[in-house]
């Protein structure tokens, strides 16, 4: 709550940095509920560290699922002047925000994954989420031949779950598609949908049929709450899969062997540390790829241990020629 | 008991309900926040502070009153409809391919020719479980229920892969429509646009044709008893056709008004369960036009007060939605009006 | 695509999914049943198995025990069914309001607690649970067919075609059941001799708790070992369905709960065979149309087959009135 | 004989402010029969519910064999040996005739007697339905059976639980005479072994026949009790009524005119789709009553259906005033100025959650005098209603009361008054005055004959013997789904004769055939 962050005294953030660092309330808006274990928990996470290491303080609110809430959920914070930064996010919220932003032409904004130029007032960073999952299906291909890994078989098929059949989600397959394609064009992807982010029994059943059925080794995990069935159906068996969006590996060691992680957490502390600095370039926006650290594998000590350094070396050399562009992924949005 | 006293009794017994929930839920915020009061106020004093939240209120309300009205026709027909949400979608999505696609027409007609087709839409959905109903007795809970999922999923079909505008990025949508179709704002600088009016014109409608017309009177008398009705020679299978038609209309409307006055075009999922919210509204208000109208009123101020208690407070927003669940429970309870109604019948008798 | 659809029916995946989607839908289709036969029609399904889900693994992940986990899963949905009782019979609330009513309650409470509780937001997926065990037949588990048709189970899908069975003992073999029948369906014929309309509803409630909780309690320990917020995603509404479908009768419910589980094995194999043109939503539509479907056909047979039946009885006895 | 049951000074005021009974006293014997009487709403069935524990009295004493007694609710009645048949049937649909029966107090078995006996429960039953001569199959459905038999079940569930104090609230309203019979030896027998009964009915013919003494209620008060044998029935009705009544319908002789309703070869199925009419030919001309003798379910029901469009007939004609009316619709017909007075205002003449005024508009809704542009004009019809009300003596507050609130005698006014206004040219009166009090009885004939009298044909329909003999010119008897004789009602024709007709025992075809 707000008592408790006013108390915290504001050298808890980098010394030297102290002086300039000025008193700021910020508030997020989340359009729609926090524990989608996605892009609204990761920017939560860095608005909280954000709160923790710069004494900012922090206002959450949920405009929860029904669309027709967020404007006026966004323009009450707007409206209320009390706010010097809201951060939000969301391609859904694109127009949302261009309208309140050209009313309230005093509030700033951070606005993350979804570019928006030209507004003074607002600052917004995308990330190359194609990149990402390029990354993923190159991962999924390599592991699904591989001989090291006991849960892999010979047949050249991965699998992939998505929550709805939207372009956000389908944006995630093609990457996805492109990256095994590229490491093996002989590899095909099962593609199955839940039809929601929460029906996690029915995520897990999807996963076990393609397991099961289809000679699927490993499986790409797009379906938020309802993708955690995914991740327990791989681990029953035995087999493998990439988390999504946060770092999942600890979920189940050795069976999550990565995940395609958005630093959103990140890119927002990042931002409100700029802007606590006067430093954010406000009418921007900032692609934050691979190279950026925006998106990219999640590399912790479980994935050190559990993959076999073939296919780490592997990935380490696709990373690079990205960074160098010497691959180029396709979107599917725009 | 003359009417003036029973409108005083059931006032009173709205705000002996009211104090009881507020009760109830501040129990249950003192035991989880620590900013109780500001938490309670924020609540209740919340959506009445300033005119945006005002105009927010009515803007919330508009698409309850219109789902509200539409499930009140079918329930007082007798049949027992869930199917508002999947006309809905419906209505919203024929409606919206017209106001996006049709271009060259001025507003004065487009908007008219907007409206009617998302009630007819609407209302052809509608009458699938009608017609299963009066043709096979296949129970209409069942079908309505289904029919919605089908709906959903038909109509995001749709708008993610053929009508899809290609700037819409990760979420779908179709083209913006253009200002002709749109409901603007009643005032500028106030948030409640245009259909707040049509709403209001709709309830009106929706009461003087369930008790001033004919057809309104046979609907009522086939809900009430329909072999009543039969014998007295009213068909009764034509009759809950009618019904439900008229429902999914108003309930097309409720997506399409939804869509032109605050969306401003199609969007997958852009509901989120306004018809089953139109359930509970219409039995609130005992599926009386008016009440509706009230009630609506009411159930958007628990929920911008849901809101601001958020925004004002420490209380999440889970907190805030059972607190608002709780207030009505207990204004609907009957109980509490037959004991005041007791009390006062007693009152009566010893000053007689 | 066919060709695979017949594989998996041969190697009996199919059937053995169909398990698992139907467990949790007859479940709480049986606790929908008993609400509705004593006149007091739960819609609140879909709320009281997410608590319970919660409970469960709460109780179950804390304790290091599946069956404490279920049984708090069953202890706090029946709670709630009390809830319900308290405003809809004693405060004269609308059923239906009091039922939606635990429905965003109990998305909002198991979110709120989760977060209370656990410090978790969105889902919590403990590590090593114990999960409702499966019940491995030790001989019959070797035989191939038989093997994968009898054993291999989670004890729940057990439980649940047992319930069926107490369901049809609760209601037609004991008195209660006989109570519940007459209080649903002429309450003043019930209360003129002096059976309490309300305590049976109350009880019928309580019931409908017991068995919606079983349900819940298996989404998050048996189906998987976690609980996701609204994992239930309108399960409780197809369940409501699954109850008038199945003609407001045990057996009725326990076919009505096999051809949905059918036709989401089904849609779930379809989806995940490769190369298939159909787009996704309308395989996901296949068993909300199939409900549709079978409602159809047994209305049309229901009225044909009491037409033939009256028709078969006035003719046994053509003259019934005057003797 | 000793005193069995004191009720003194009683008075009831239901929470809506209705005081239905304003300080009633009951003194019962044991052993004897008791009849209550009243008029619609003199708070009969008030007092009885207050005596079984279902309703509690606002003040009052009540003395139950020398103890002072206030029951929670009926399960402390039926404890203490009473039972109570109600005015309405409170029997389970779907449930068995035995299952209904034992209700509550089933035999049980098993571990923890958690199990129905269904061996204990049939034999006891048996042994009840052996002992009391109540014949029926406690295997039906109860919604199968007739409801003389569903009296029979209310009566055996009474005596399964033990009651030595019977209740009957006007068991015989919904009887056939051969049914009322029945259960009368029934009574007489219960009487015999000891049984104390409370009789209520409206018809007094039964109040002499089988009762002992009788108390009068009028307005929620006991105006007096009497041994029946030192009183009469005029002397009874007088005093429920306040003025004298006429038993005997008082007409002149008809003046049949010209042929209005000609039906021939009618057949029609039931709701089973068993044949239920099997060729009914029948003229009614203006100016004439013809009545419709007959045990029930022997047509009666389809052929009103037939005639009014709510059936439709498999092959004959209908010709009313030379229209066919096969294949019209119900709407179609009633607008042809056919009145038709359902048997049962209680789900078919009636909407009981509507108002009264909603239900005298029924058939004047679509006219246009009542409709202003496309809105109906709530002015007139308001008006209408009150003009109606009066004109019928319909008692009640005014015309926006709920139709279910009104007592059975004032509702059917409502229907009657609704039929006859629309001045018919064929009135079809099925059980007209079911389960109303004897000066409404007197009211609706007067009215029906007054409509004859007017020109309109009439067809009525009765269970009730002596009405169709008091009100008829010509009588029509079914039996089978056939007519089986056609009889001028003259002074000499005897129920007796009526009866072998109905019981198919006689018929005018054979007689003839023989001649
Ligand atoms: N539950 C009730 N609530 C309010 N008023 C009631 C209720 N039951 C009966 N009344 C009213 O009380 C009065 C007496 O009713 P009661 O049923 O005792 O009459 P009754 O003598 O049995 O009449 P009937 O011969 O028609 O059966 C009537 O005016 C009736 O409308
Ligand atoms: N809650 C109530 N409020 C108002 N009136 C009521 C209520 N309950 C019952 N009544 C009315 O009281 C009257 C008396 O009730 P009861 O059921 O004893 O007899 P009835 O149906 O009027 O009698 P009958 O069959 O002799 O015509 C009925 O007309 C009934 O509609
Ligand atoms: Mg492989
Ligand atoms: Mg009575």
């Amino acid at each position: 709550g707000c008592g408790k962050s006013t108390t915290t005294p504001a050298n808890t953030a980098s010394p030297g940095k102290a002086a300039t660092t000025k008193k700021i309330n910020a508030a997020y808006f989340v359009n729609g509920t926090l524990g989608d274990k996605g892009f609204f928990d990761s920017a939560q996470r860095g608005v909280k560290q954000a709160s923790e290491t710069l004494g900012i303080d922090v206002k959450t609110v949920e405009g929860g699922t029904n669309q027709a809430d967020w404007p006026a959920g966004l323009e009450s914070l707007a409206s209320s002047g009390k706010y010097d930064v809201i951060v939000l996010g969301t391609s859904q919220m694109t127009d949302i925000i261009k309208d309140v932003a050209k009313r309230y032409e005093k509030q700033k904004f951070i606005f993350f994954d979804e570019a928006i130029t030209g507004l003074p007032n607002v600052y917004s960073m995308t990330y190359s989420q194609n990149e990402g999952s390029f990354m993923a299906g190159a991962f999924a291909a390599l592991v699904t031949t591989s001989t090291e890994l006991k849960g892999a078989n010979p047949e050249k098929v991965i699998g992939f779950i998505g929550g709805m059949d939207i372009p956000i989600i389908n944006d995630f397959k093609a990457g996805y598609e492109q990256g095994a394609k590229y490491v093996d064009p002989a590899i095909s992807v099962v593609a199955s949908y839940v039809g929601d982010f929460a029906n996690a029994p029915k995520g897990k059943e999807l996963a076990l049929a393609q397991y099961n059925s289809q000679k699927v080794d490993i499986a790409f995990n797009v379906a938020g709450g309802a993708g955690l069935g995914l991740l327990e159906a791989g681990n029953s068996l035995g087999k493998y899969s990439i988390g999504v969006d946060s770092n999942q590996n600890g979920l189940y060691p050795g069976s999550v062997l990565t995940s395609m992680v958005k630093s959103i957490d990140n890119s927002v502390l990042r931002a409100l540390t700029l802007y606590s600095q006067d430093r954010l370039g406000f009418g921007k926006n900032e692609v934050l790829g691979i190279k950026e650290g925006g998106v990219g594998l999640a590399k912790d000590d479980l994935y050190n241990k559990n993959v076999p350094k073939a296919i780490q070396d592997k990935i380490m050399e696709i990373e690079d020629k990205l960074n160098k562009g010497e691959i180029k992924v396709q979107t599917t949005l725009k | 008991m003359n009417t003036r006293q029973a409108i005083y009794l059931e006032i009173t017994g709205i705000i002996a309900a009211a104090i009881m929930a507020i009760l109830c839920g501040f129990i249950i915020i003192m035991f989880s926040s620590q900013q109780p009061m500001e938490a309670i106020s924020s609540f209740l004093g919340g959506p009445l502070s300033g005119a945006f939240n005002i105009g927010t209120i009515l803007n919330k309300a508009v698409p309850l009153i219109f789902t509200g009205l539409a499930l009140s026709v079918v329930f007082q027909c007798g049949v027992f409809s869930m199917g508002a949400e999947g006309q809905l979608y419906v209505g919203a999505f024929v409606g919206s391919l017209v106001a996006v696609y049709v271009h060259g027409l001025p507003a004065w007609i487009l908007l008219p020719l907007v409206l009617l087709c998302a009630m007819a839409g609407g209302a052809l959905y509608g009458a699938v479980p009608g017609w299963l109903k009066t043709k096979w007795n296949a129970n209409e809970i069942v079908t309505t229920l289904m029919l919605n999922f089908v709906a959903i999923l038909t109509t995001s079909y749709l708008v993610n892969n053929v009508f899809k505008d290609p700037a819409s990025g990760g979420y779908a949508r179709m083209h913006y429509v253009g200002d002709g179709a749109k409901l603007g704002k009643i005032f500028a600088g106030f948030p409640a646009h245009y259909g707040v009016l049509i709403a209001l014109l709709a309830a009106v409608v929706v009461y003087l044709l369930m008790y001033k017309t004919r057809s309104g009177y046979e609907m009522r008398l086939v809900g009430k008893n329909s072999r009543f009705a039969n014998y007295g020679g009213i068909s009764t299978k034509r009759v809950v056709i009618v019904s439900v038609m008229i429902s999914g209309a108003l309930a097309g409307l409720a997506g399409i008004v939804e869509i032109l006055g605050v969306h401003g075009t199609y969007k997958d999922n852009f509901s989120s369960g306004l018809g089953f919210d139109g359930i509970i509204i219409a039995l609130l208000a005992r599926n009386h036009p008016i009440g509706v109208v009230a009630v609506s009123l009411f159930y958007a101020y628990l929920q911008v007060g849901a809101t601001q208690m958020q925004v004002g407070s420490d209380v999440p927003r889970e907190l805030a939605i059972i607190i608002q669940v709780m207030l009505v429970l207990f204004v609907s309870s009957q109980a509490i009006f037959t004991y005041l109604k007791q009390k006062f019948a007693l009152r009566q008798k010893a000053v007689n | 695509m066919l060709s695979a659809l017949w594989a998996q029916i041969i190697d009996l995946s199919l059937f053995v999914v169909l398990l698992r989607f139907t467990t949790p839908i007859l479940l709480s289709a049986l606790g929908g049943l008993i609400a509705d036969v004593a006149g007091v029609i739960n819609i609140g399904l879909e709320g009281l198995m997410l608590i319970s889900a919660f409970s469960a693994i709460a109780v179950g992940s804390v304790t290091d025990s599946w069956v404490l986990g279920v049984v708090a899963g069953v202890a706090s949905s029946m709670l709630v069914c009390y809830g319900m009782g308290f405003f809809s019979l004693k405060l004269k609330v609308d059923m239906i309001i009091t039922g939606f009513a635990v429905n965003i309650f109990g998305s909002g409470v198991t979110i709120f607690l989760m977060n209370k509780i656990f410090g978790v937001t969105g889902n919590y997926s403990p590590s090593a649970v114990h999960n409702i065990p499966v019940v491995r037949i030790p001989v019959i588990d070797t035989i191939p067919i038989l093997g994968k048709v009898l054993s291999g189970h989670s004890l729940m899908t057990w439980i649940a075609f047992l319930s069926v069975l107490i369901c049809v003992f609760i209601l037609y073999k004991t008195p209660y059941g006989v109570h519940l029948r007459s209080v649903g369906e002429a309450p003043q014929a019930a209360k003129s001799l002096g059976i309490s309309v309300n305590r049976i509803q109350f009880s019928a409630l309580a019931w409908s708790g017991f068995f919606t909780g079983l349900a819940g309690a298996y989404l998050s320990m048996g189906m998987t070992s976690m609980f996701v917020k609204d994992m239930t995603a309108g399960t409780g509404f197809l369940a409501l369905a699954v109850v008038l479908l199945g003609n407001r009768n045990p057996i009725g419910i326990l076919f009505g709960s096999l051809i949905f589980g059918l036709a989401s094995a089904i849609a779930t194999v379809v989806q995940t065979i490769p190369g298939s043109k159909v787009p996704s939503q309308f395989i996901q539509m296949i068993p909300y149309l199939v409900t549709i479907a079978a409602l159809v056909f047994f209305a049309i047979r229901k009225k044909k087959k009491l037409n033939d039946a009256l028709r078969a009885q006035s003719e046994r006895s053509p003259n019934a009135a005057v003797a | 004989m000793a005193i069995l049951l004191e009720m003194k000074d009683i008075h009831k005021t239901y929470p809506n402010g209705t005081k239905a009974n304003r300080g009633v006293d009951l003194t019962v014997h044991e052993g004897e029969i008791h009849a209550l009487v009243g008029e619609n709403g003199a708070g009969k069935s008030t007092l009885m519910k207050i005596l079984f524990g279902l309703e509690a009295p606002t003040s009052g004493s009540i003395l139950y064999k020398g103890q002072p007694l206030r029951f929670q609710g009926p399960k402390d009645a039926i404890k203490q040996g009473m039972g109570m048949v109600h005015q309405h049937f409170m029997l389970v649909p779907s449930l068995t005739v035995s299952e209904n029966i034992v209700l509550g107090e089933e035999p049980v078995k098993g571990l923890f007697s958690l199990m129905r006996d269904r061996t204990k429960e049939f034999s006891e039953i048996e042994k009840l339905i052996e002992t009391f001569k109540l014949k029926v199959d406690p295997r039906a459905t109860v919604e199968t059976i007739s409801v003389g038999q569903k009296q029979r079940v209310e009566i055996i569930k009474v005596l399964y639980r033990g009651a030595r104090l019977i209740i009957l609230d006007e068991p015989t309203a919904v009887l056939t005479p051969q049914e009322t019979d029945e259960l009368f030896e029934s009574i007489q027998m219960l009487v015999r072994q000891g049984y104390t009964i409370i009789f209520i009915t409206h018809k007094l013919r039964e109040v002499m026949e089988i009762s002992n003494r009788v108390t009068v209620l009028k307005a929620g008060k006991t105006i007096t009790t009497m041994l029946t044998k030192d009183t009469n029935p005029e002397e009874i009705s007088r005093l429920m009524v306040g003025r004298e009544v006429l038993f005997r319908v008082d007409k002149q002789p008809a003046e049949p005119k010209d042929i209005v309703l000609s039906v021939k070869n009618l057949c029609a199925s039931d709701d089973k789709g068993a044949p239920a009419l099997r060729g009914i030919s029948l003229d009614i001309r203006a100016g004439e009553v013809v009545g419709i003798a007959g045990v029930e379910g022997n047509g009666q029901t389809e052929l009103v259906e037939a005639i009014t469009g709510l059936r439709k007939a498999t092959s004959g004609e209908i010709r009313y005033l030379g229209d066919e009316l096969i294949g019209k619709s119900a709407a179609q017909i009633r607008a042809m100025k056919v009145g038709h007075v359902p048997e049962d205002r209680q789900t078919t003449g009636a909407s009981l959650t509507s108002t009264i005024a909603e239900n005298l508009i029924l058939d004047h809704y679509r006219n246009p005098e009542f409709r202003r542009g496309p809105f109906l004009n709530k002015k007139k019809i308001k008006q209408f209603a009150k003009i109606m009300m009066d004109i019928y003596d319909v008692r009640a507050q005014n015309e926006d009361v709920m139709a279910g609130a009104l007592s059975g005698g004032n509702l059917q006014k409502v229907v009657i008054a609704r039929e006859i206004s629309k001045n018919p040219k064929l009135l079809i009166a099925s059980q007209p005055t079911r389960g109303v009090d004897i000066g409404a009885i007197e009211f609706i004939h007067r009215e029906i004959i007054k409509r004859r009298d007017g020109g309109a044909a009439v067809l009525l329909v009765s269970a009730e013997l002596s009405e169709v003999m008091g009100l008829s010119d010509r009588i029509a008897v079914v039996y089978n789904g056939k007519i089986v004789a056609v009889l001028d009602n003259h002074e000499g024709l005897t129920e007796e004769e009526l009866g072998y007709y109905m019981l198919g025992i006689k018929s005018q075809e054979r007689k003839e055939a023989l001649q």
